[in-house]
């Protein structure tokens, strides 16, 4: 999962920043929604766009970032072995290679990678990428200097558990091998057929060891993209990106890269964000944002008005919020307790909570609601739009709670709306009706992380949600339901404590298969093989609504990001 | 001028005093406050092992003493530390590196506090106008109803939270009148004209909020002024009503608006984070609630004490300046 | 036509009428002045010459013309040209009626150029010159300081100069000695006597001391409860009094020549000071309040210590009683060095109102030293108080009455009940009469005295005006910087000073015939030249 | 300035005033000033609202918690249906948008901690400010220079980490209004007030009146609070009036941060924080929470004024001017009571002499 936002925004900002550019202009557009895209006539190369954003670009090493897909900014200057396919929707979560020729090859168990480098790579500086530096580039996200990047690279290399970086252990990562400057091979420890998904992180971004400054290199990282960073001013929030002419779009089959020059400012306010959108007044024409999406309170406004609802896209990003349950901790150590509580919500409550019908589904899966993911629609326990309290009562009963239900629900205070005390007010609020009192125990972010990450303080009834790394079921079902992956002194995720031999065995299982689709279909059903045991409560995914400037044009929103994709836009 | 040179010394053993206990203050704040530094540091998905070697990396797990001992080396000697690929040195005095992001801390200072200053300077000229102003004409016009509406308008830009009156301005400035861009922090340095127009809201917001305080005190010194004798013998010698409210009643005022504003200046530089926050401008305030939040000890400590380095030299001033307006105090 | 001319003036401040129905007039050139009590009326007299109450709520009858001007009548800008220009005004304390934000010359520039179209430097140059006139020295200087850096007789004549600088036809002073000290008087009295006869403008004087009046004035309009209760020339009223009121206020005044009436016997010393020195502030700010001081005080006996301001007296008070602890010498008590407060050592204060806390009833303030010795009978505690209230000639039923519901007088009787609560041997009276009405000083003095034969107490009897002294002291001090300069017999010290200081003091004690002022101001002006 | 004369002349005269109690001064001259009345009044009734919100509620059939899903349109962001933000018989002010709770119940009970925060962070900055006040007016040089560095460290605290300390050491079931109250108070107001008092003080203990009762053998502390602390009352009034308002203010500013009072505990700050991104799709939602903040805060201000004036110490420090020749150092010592120049100002008499300085 992604880190989420850590500073307060009243306004979820989605927790994924991504990236790109590809197209060049020898391979011209690509055919787009032409709803999606903003204007009419085609994308013109030219412009600066601006980009408007809350969470500043803190971040800028490969090695620390935590992304999606390899990230939105960090995309237009980091290239990975391979990327996100950036189109509309649904065809957006595939997979697809970058500087690689394909997408791996593996071999026969899924447990060693091979990648080719394509022709003709450059570093912004002209000298070439070769597969050295991939592996460079990797073996320093190991340093404790650059920590913060995702953990599969050090669960799935053969040997890196203990590996601490190549400034401290000169003799480098034997899981990579690089027979020759555009070959690369990655050992595992067991089979990952998702193995691709992982090689979009900026991880596998290439960094020349010469160029290396350590901790300072993300004041100007080396571009391997389209763009290169001109300047960087106070730590990100600031950054001006230019033309990186080294680049080759002949190579970059996915960045369209149109605009000339692309200015990020951050740290604003997210209803700022909205209300200069909104107005597009000026350089705003051409701005877009990603990491912002429209809050309930900008939703009711814009969608009073045609000319704004126009300049509205839609995303759909893997993620579920949800009630998560310890059973460890009584009551809910009876299933009886869990399954009437899953009967009493009232998700259309929380649904309005979290911004309404417009910016949330409701969800009684926990996999998100797309193809990518298995999804497999179910309903073990109905609790239709507003709670069945009347069955909630008789399981209650049957349990032995004949006359009611007192209980402790842990949030956070932070406002970032997956975990916020509005959609816990409303989750007490819906309880009520079944006879269970609920209160509410608000703790700050930090606070709150360390409580329920920790099987020793986790609390027996708590607001939780998680996001995709990539849009499989993987990444999404095995931190929170496989047996082996929870960790007793450390940060925990698996918060109903789930050791089930037929689960663990079942995403091992999957985790062989290569054909990613028929993957998905069992992580479908995995997952609602465990939605029996009522260990979560879904409560919603949501929806992201992105306003863009007047002057946008080629808006492109993935169901792997859910955010307009900067490589994409086109402001001329 | 010995008493003087004794209170700038008697000052300066207290500011240093106050600082050294905000920090001390500080470190044991963060050792009993929840979150896991090297965690958040590391990644919510950091194994047991990697948070280890985080918090070997940033010394977390040496006792809170010789925390705090590495940190007054810094402060007096300077120290070195590692980018991984090489060993840097921190000059003293040093205020140790960002856990988050490795920078140097002074350096994060040295990015932040144009910020804030600018956004405090100019606010301070459009509050003092304001409040002044206000104070005088309600002094001269008491218990009128140009008073009651300078009082209540004054009082709204005071009762208002700035959160509101800033997001309603832009809306209304910037977003339907289109007087003023929307505010986006500009270099002075880069361009002057663009720095001024795109913190004018700032300004402004800030400025309601505190024109009040300047008003109320305007008013109530002239009052005081008013009501002393000497106004009486100008009075009584034919002086205009108008010179006299003034150069007279006005400057009775000066000493303790002059210690006011020192004062307010010197909380504000590290304290409009509201401010900071909603118009977007990387300042110190807004840099130290992030820090907080992730717990970035070195840039929380850094913050502070820049901050409390104000709030001090502030009221030291306001001590100077009151002496200097009005020469029959003594300095203590 | 006369410079002045009042009609049937009456001032109301709400329910209260400060002058009824007063009518006087003066020539040009004349000079007159308006003698009572507090509480007379004089001072709102002379702020309605100017108009000062316009706008103020007062209602004012009557009328009043100035050098011509109809002051009710007038518009504000008519009434603004008389003000300063026609008719100036000298106020009682030189330091507050001067902006402390300013030097001096350029307020009285401001003045200036508020009656006179001439440029800021003519202005300053004339401020200059009137300074000169008033004999500030080197006046070109001077007139860049601000008030506080003059001393309060240096404030009073740029006060003065002020109200010369657009040469007035009347000169309005209002209590303009009050706040200086006996020799500091003497000069400005002389100055405005030195002016009239230069400039030969009218002169009303406001004052509360007939002394004053009898030294500078040609009239006297003698006033109470805000009407005249008799009106003449200075010598002739002073001589010879026609009216009762007149003849009670001389006699109150105390005489500097008068001999005080029967000694007691002197019994055995309880306290004494040797040596004792008092320092205040540090470093090289360090000064001396009290310099080497010795002297005792013995059973039944009065000792006045008199002193300019700034003479060390009050610090000597306050260490004699133990408030104030010396930096050097000892303060000894019936033989014995005694260090801190002392319930047989007690004090009156000088002021009224400050030594009264004015949230609590006088009959708790009176028992507190009950209190604090540990008495716990409430109704014991009551009777004593009662008892003293009594004493010092109020009522027992003023126990639950607050500060602000007594007179200054009174007031002073409960300061004295309160040091008699303790059962002292010794009060030390810090300027207890100071700040009283003449008629009033006398009744608190002779209570002082019989409660003095009575309880066979001593009394250490500190004031700056000479006359009281006289009147009470067995044997005087006299101080200067904080060093004891005479010391001995109150009639020796005041008969045949030995210290010139003493002398000189005396000499500018405002004598009450003003034959023998003006003989004494001729002697002033002879060393003066020489 | 006749004023001025006015009160010299009808002072010290030998003729007894007519006794008039202090207490009862004061209620006259608050009367006189119709404003501070009509300030009085309003709240008055802001307090009997806040106290009797329970009933108020329960008289227009609702509770702040309840959700109303079905007033509000769920696609538009939760948007109340209706007018006016879905004013109706039931729902007398409308209802919150995305949860549809009844706003008059939200706002009359955001009241009672709006006015229960501010008033307690109020009562905690006057004790403590008038209690460091008093001890470093009456402590020795020492005592004076330790207590303004403790002042000194809190007013250089930043807010947010006053909070976050408090927050992390105090226990979870701590109520948590209280808890605002005691952050707002201990990180702003009380060192003002603490200032404010020493100066005070300072002053006061050179009054002769708390000579005369060192001299009847009182111990210090028992003069701090029999003869100094009944007159610091009148300052700590007037300045409690002015803490009010800006407490409320601050309440709303922690409630920003993410630090206020915690849900669903309605307060008007927590309203305003969540309302000012409705300002354009539901005005009445931020009109509501900031109308009721600043009618308080103004009412609050002007009864100060009121309170001040009918407190006036001028007025009482006129009566001892008499015909006293030590009257300036005096009035130099007075501090203003209103001039709230947060810091030191030590004001010092000069040295009484005379002779150029």
């Amino acid at each position: 999962m992604r880190q989420p936002s850590v500073i307060a925004r009243r306004v979820a900002a989605a927790s994924v920043s991504l990236v790109v550019a590809a197209g060049a202009a020898a391979c011209g557009p690509e055919d787009n929604d032409a709803k999606a895209s903003g204007g009419d006539s085609a994308p013109q190369k030219g412009g600066t766009l601006t980009v408007l954003n809350s969470e500043p670009q803190t971040d800028f090493d490969p090695a620390r970032l935590y992304t999606s897909g390899g990230g939105n900014v960090p995309s237009l200057v980091f290239r990975t072995l391979t990327t996100r396919n950036r189109e509309n929707g649904a065809a957006g979560a595939k997979v697809v290679p970058d500087l690689a020729t394909d997408t791996g090859r593996p071999n026969k168990d899924a447990t060693v990678w091979t990648y080719t480098l394509k022709k003709g790579l450059k570093y912004e500086d002209g000298t070439p990428i070769t597969s050295a530096d991939i592996k460079y580039g990797i073996e320093r996200s190991f340093a404790p200097e650059l920590s913060g990047g995702a953990p599969y690279l050090r669960d799935w290399l053969t040997g890196a558990a203990d590996y601490q970086g190549p400034y401290k252990d000169k003799k480098g990562l034997s899981a990579i091998g690089t027979p020759d400057e555009r070959t690369i091979v990655f050992h595992l420890n067991k089979p990952e057929g998702e193995f691709p998904y992982l090689a979009t992180q900026t991880q596998f971004t290439p960094v020349p060891k010469a160029k290396d400054t350590g901790t300072k290199y993300e004041s100007h990282p080396v571009s391997s993209g389209p763009y290169k960073v001109v300047s960087n001013d106070n730590d990100g929030e600031h950054l001006v990106l230019a033309r990186n002419t080294h680049w080759s779009a002949a190579t970059d089959e996915e960045r369209k890269a149109y605009p000339d020059k692309i200015d990020v400012r951050s740290g604003l306010d997210s209803s700022v964000i909205n209300q200069r959108l909104s107005a597009s007044q000026g350089a705003d024409a051409a701005a877009v944002t990603t990491d912002t999406n429209l809050g309930p309170a900008e939703l009711a406004k814009v969608s009073g008005d045609k000319a704004l609802a126009a300049r509205v896209g839609t995303g759909h990003f893997g993620y579920t919020n949800y009630l998560a349950f310890n059973p460890t901790v009584k009551p809910f150590d009876d299933p009886k307790v869990r399954q009437a509580i899953s009967y009493a919500i009232d998700r259309s409550s929380v649904v309005n909570a979290a911004g309404g019908s417009a910016l949330a589904e409701a969800a009684t899966t926990f996999l998100p609601d797309q193809k990518s993911f298995g999804y497999t629609p179910y309903d073990p326990f109905p609790a239709g739009t507003s709670g069945n309290a009347a069955k909630a009562k008789e399981l209650l009963a049957q349990a032995g709670h004949k006359n009611g239900l007192s209980i402790t629900l842990t949030h956070s205070n932070s406002k970032d709306f997956e975990t916020s005390p509005e959609i816990a007010t409303a989750v007490q609020d819906a309880l009520k009706k079944a006879g269970i009192t609920v209160k509410l125990q608000g703790l700050e972010d930090n606070g709150y992380r360390d409580k329920i990450h920790s099987v020793k303080t986790e609390p027996g009834f708590f607001l939780a949600h998680w996001g995709a790394d990539w849009p499989s079921g993987g990444p999404f079902l095995a931190p929170i339901f496989d047996g082996r992956q929870i960790v007793k002194d450390g940060s925990n995720f698996n918060s109903g404590l789930l050791d089930d031999k037929s689960v663990n065995t079942e995403i091992d299982a999957i985790n062989k298969l290569t054909d990613l689709d028929a993957a998905a279909e069992r992580w479908g059903a995995l997952d609602r093989k465990i939605g029996e045991k009522a260990l979560v409560v879904p409560l919603f995914h949501p929806v992201y609504k992105r306003l863009y400037g007047e002057d946008v044009k080629n808006v492109v929103i993935s169901d792997w990001t859910g955010v307009l994709d900067i490589s994409q836009v086109a402001v001329k | 001028m010995n008493g003087f040179t004794g209170f700038v010394l008697r000052r300066v053993i207290g500011a240093v005093v106050t600082l050294f206990a905000l920090s001390v203050i500080i470190y044991v704040v963060f050792y009993v406050t929840p979150g896991n530094v090297a965690q958040i540091t590391c990644g919510p998905r950091c194994s047991p092992a990697q948070v280890h070697q985080v918090a070997q990396q940033l010394h977390l797990d040496d006792p809170l003493y010789v925390r705090y001992g590495h940190f007054l080396q810094g402060i007096f000697a300077g120290q070195d530390y590692s980018t991984g690929t090489s060993v840097e040195h921190c000059a003293a005095p040093c205020l140790g590196q960002s856990y988050q992001t490795g920078r140097q801390v002074t350096d994060v200072i040295w990015t932040k506090l144009p910020v804030s200053v600018s956004l405090v300077l100019g606010a301070m000229v459009i509050w003092l106008v304001l409040g002044i102003g206000t104070g005088v004409l309600s002094a001269w016009r008491r218990g009128r109803f140009t008073e009651r509406a300078l009082t209540a308008v004054t009082l709204a830009g005071t009762a208002t939270p700035v959160f509101v009156i800033g997001l309603v301005l832009m809306i209304v400035v910037c977003g339907e009148l289109r007087l003023l861009p929307f505010p986006q922090y500009v270099n002075l340095t880069d361009d002057p004209e663009q720095w001024a127009w795109n913190l004018l809201l700032p300004w402004l917001s800030l400025a309601l909020i505190e024109a009040a305080g300047f008003a109320r005190l305007t008013r109530a010194s002239m009052l005081e002024t008013l009501a002393e004798d000497h106004i009486r013998t100008f009075r009584a010698y034919g002086v205009g009503e108008r010179a006299i409210i003034v150069r007279h009643a006005l400057r009775g005022a000066t000493a303790s608006v002059i210690a006011l504003n020192a004062v307010t200046v010197g909380s504000a530089v590290g304290g409009a984070v509201l401010t900071e926050t909603l118009f977007g401008l990387p300042g110190i305030g807004q840099e130290l609630v992030h820090a907080v939040k992730v717990v970035d000890l070195p840039v929380v400590v850094g913050m502070v004490l820049v901050t409390g380095f104000f709030v001090v030299l502030a009221n030291a001033l306001a001590d100077v300046l009151y002496a200097v307006a009005d020469r029959r105090v003594v300095l203590a | 036509m006369s410079l002045l001319e009042v009609t049937d003036l009456t001032v109301e401040f709400g329910s209260l009428r400060a002058v009824d129905g007063l009518s006087f007039s003066l020539a040009e050139g004349a000079a007159l002045a308006l003698v009572g009590e507090s509480g007379s009326g004089k001072s709102t007299v002379a702020g309605a010459l100017l108009g000062l109450h316009r706008g103020t709520g007062a209602q004012v009858t009557g009328t009043v013309r100035v050098a011509g001007t109809d002051v009710e009548a007038a518009s504000d800008e008519e009434l603004r040209r008389l003000r300063g220009a026609k008719a100036a005004m000298v106020f009682q304390d030189p330091l507050s009626s001067l902006d402390p934000y300013y030097a001096i010359g350029d307020q009285i520039a401001e003045v200036h150029r508020a009656h006179a179209r001439v440029s800021r430097r003519a202005a300053r140059a004339r401020a200059v010159r009137v300074l000169e006139r008033v004999g500030i020295p080197d006046a070109a200087r001077r007139a860049r300081s601000r008030p506080h850096e003059f001393s309060g007789g240096m404030r009073q004549r740029a006060l003065i100069a002020m109200a010369l600088a657009c040469e007035p036809q009347l000169l309005i002073a209002d209590e303009p000695t009050t706040a200086l000290d006996v020799t500091v008087q003497a000069q400005i009295l002389d100055l405005l006597h030195t002016l009239r006869a230069e400039t030969g403008m009218g002169l009303l004087l406001v004052t509360h001391d007939v002394g004053v009046a009898a030294e500078s004035v040609d009239d006297v309009l003698v006033m109470r409860h805000g009407r005249a209760v008799e009106r003449g020339p200075v010598g002739a009223v002073l001589a010879a009094p026609a009216e009762a009121y007149t003849r009670e206020l001389l006699d109150a005044v105390p005489r500097v020549d008068a001999r005080r009436a029967a000694s007691p016997v002197a019994g055995e010393v309880v306290l004494e000071a040797t040596g004792v020195r008092r320092e205040f502030g540090r470093g090289k700010r360090a000064f001396a309040a009290v310099d080497g001081v010795s002297l005792t005080v013995r059973r039944g006996e009065t000792l006045g210590v008199v002193g300019e301001s700034g003479s060390g007296k009050t610090t000597l008070g306050r260490m004699l009683v133990g408030l104030l602890e010396p930096t050097a010498g000892e303060i000894r008590y019936a033989g014995r060095a005694h260090t801190g407060v002392n319930p047989a050592v007690q004090m009156v204060f000088q002021d009224p109102v400050s030594s009264l806390n004015p949230r609590r009833g006088v009959g708790e303030s009176i028992a507190d030293p009950l209190r604090a010795r540990g008495e716990k009978d409430e109704d014991g505690i009551r009777a004593r108080v009662a008892e003293l209230l009594e004493r010092v000639g109020l009522e027992a039923a003023h126990y639950d009455r607050y500060p602000h519901e007594f007179s200054g007088g009174q007031r002073q009787r409960v300061g004295i009940a309160r040091a008699l609560a303790a059962d002292p041997r010794v009060i030390v009276c810090d300027e207890p009469v100071s700040a009283l009405d003449v008629t009033t000083q006398a009744q608190v003095v002779a209570l002082l005295g019989e409660l003095q034969r009575e309880l066979g107490l001593a009394l250490v009897f500190i004031a700056h005006d000479l006359a009281v002294v006289r009147q009470v002291s067995d044997r005087v001090a006299v101080m200067r910087k904080g060093e004891l300069v005479e010391y001995g017999p109150a009639d020796e010290v005041y008969d045949s000073p030995r210290e010139p200081y003493t002398r000189q003091l005396l000499a500018a004690v405002p004598a009450l015939d003003p034959e023998l002022a003006a003989r004494r101001r001729a002697a002033r002006r002879e060393p003066a030249v020489a | 300035m006749s004023e001025a004369l006015a009160v010299v002349e009808t002072a010290g005269t030998d003729t007894t005033v007519p006794a008039v109690s202090g207490a009862r001064q004061f209620w006259r001259r608050l009367r006189a000033q119709r404003a501070a009345l009509v300030a009085a009044a309003v709240v008055a009734l802001l307090v009997l609202v806040a106290l009797a919100a329970p009933l108020l509620t329960a008289l227009e059939g609702q509770d702040p918690t309840t959700y109303h899903p079905a007033l509000i349109d769920s696609a538009r962001g939760g948007v109340p249906l209706g007018s006016f933000g879905g004013v109706s018989a039931e729902h007398w002010l409308g209802v919150e948008p995305q949860t549809g709770r009844d706003m008059f119940a939200r706002l009359v009970y955001g009241a009672r901690v709006s006015l229960g925060v501010s008033l307690g962070a109020t009562v905690v900055q006057v004790a403590v400010g008038i209690a460091m006040g008093v001890a470093a007016g009456l402590g020795n040089r020492w005592v004076d220079l330790v207590l303004s560095r403790i002042t000194d460290i809190f007013v250089s605290m930043p807010l947010m980490i006053m909070a976050l300390a408090l927050l992390a050491i105090v226990p979870n079931t701590f109520p948590r209004p209280v808890l605002v109250a005691l952050i707002i108070a201990l990180v702003a107001g009380w060192s003002t007030m603490a200032k404010m008092v020493r100066a005070q003080t300072l002053t006061l203990k050179n009054l002769d009146y708390v000579a005369a009762a060192r001299l009847s053998g009182w111990k210090t502390w028992r003069i701090a609070v029999r003869e100094l602390l009944p007159g610091l009352a009148a300052p700590g009034i007037t300045y409690a009036a002015l803490l009010i308002p800006s407490n409320i203010s601050a309440e709303a500013a922690l409630s920003f941060l993410g630090v206020g009072v915690k849900p669903p505990t309605p307060s008007w700050g927590q309203m305003l924080t969540s309302a000012d991104v409705w300002y354009q799709a539901a005005p009445q939602y931020l009109l509501l929470p900031a109308a009721a903040l600043f009618v308080t805060v103004f009412a609050l201000t002007v009864l100060g004024d009121g309170v001040r004036v009918a407190l006036d110490p001028r007025a009482a420090s006129r009566l001892r001017v008499g015909t006293g020749r030590r009257r300036e150092n005096r009035a130099r010592a007075a501090v203003p009571e209103n001039a709230l120049p947060e810091k030191a100002l030590p004001v010092k008499s000069l040295p009484e002499k005379e002779g150029p300085a």
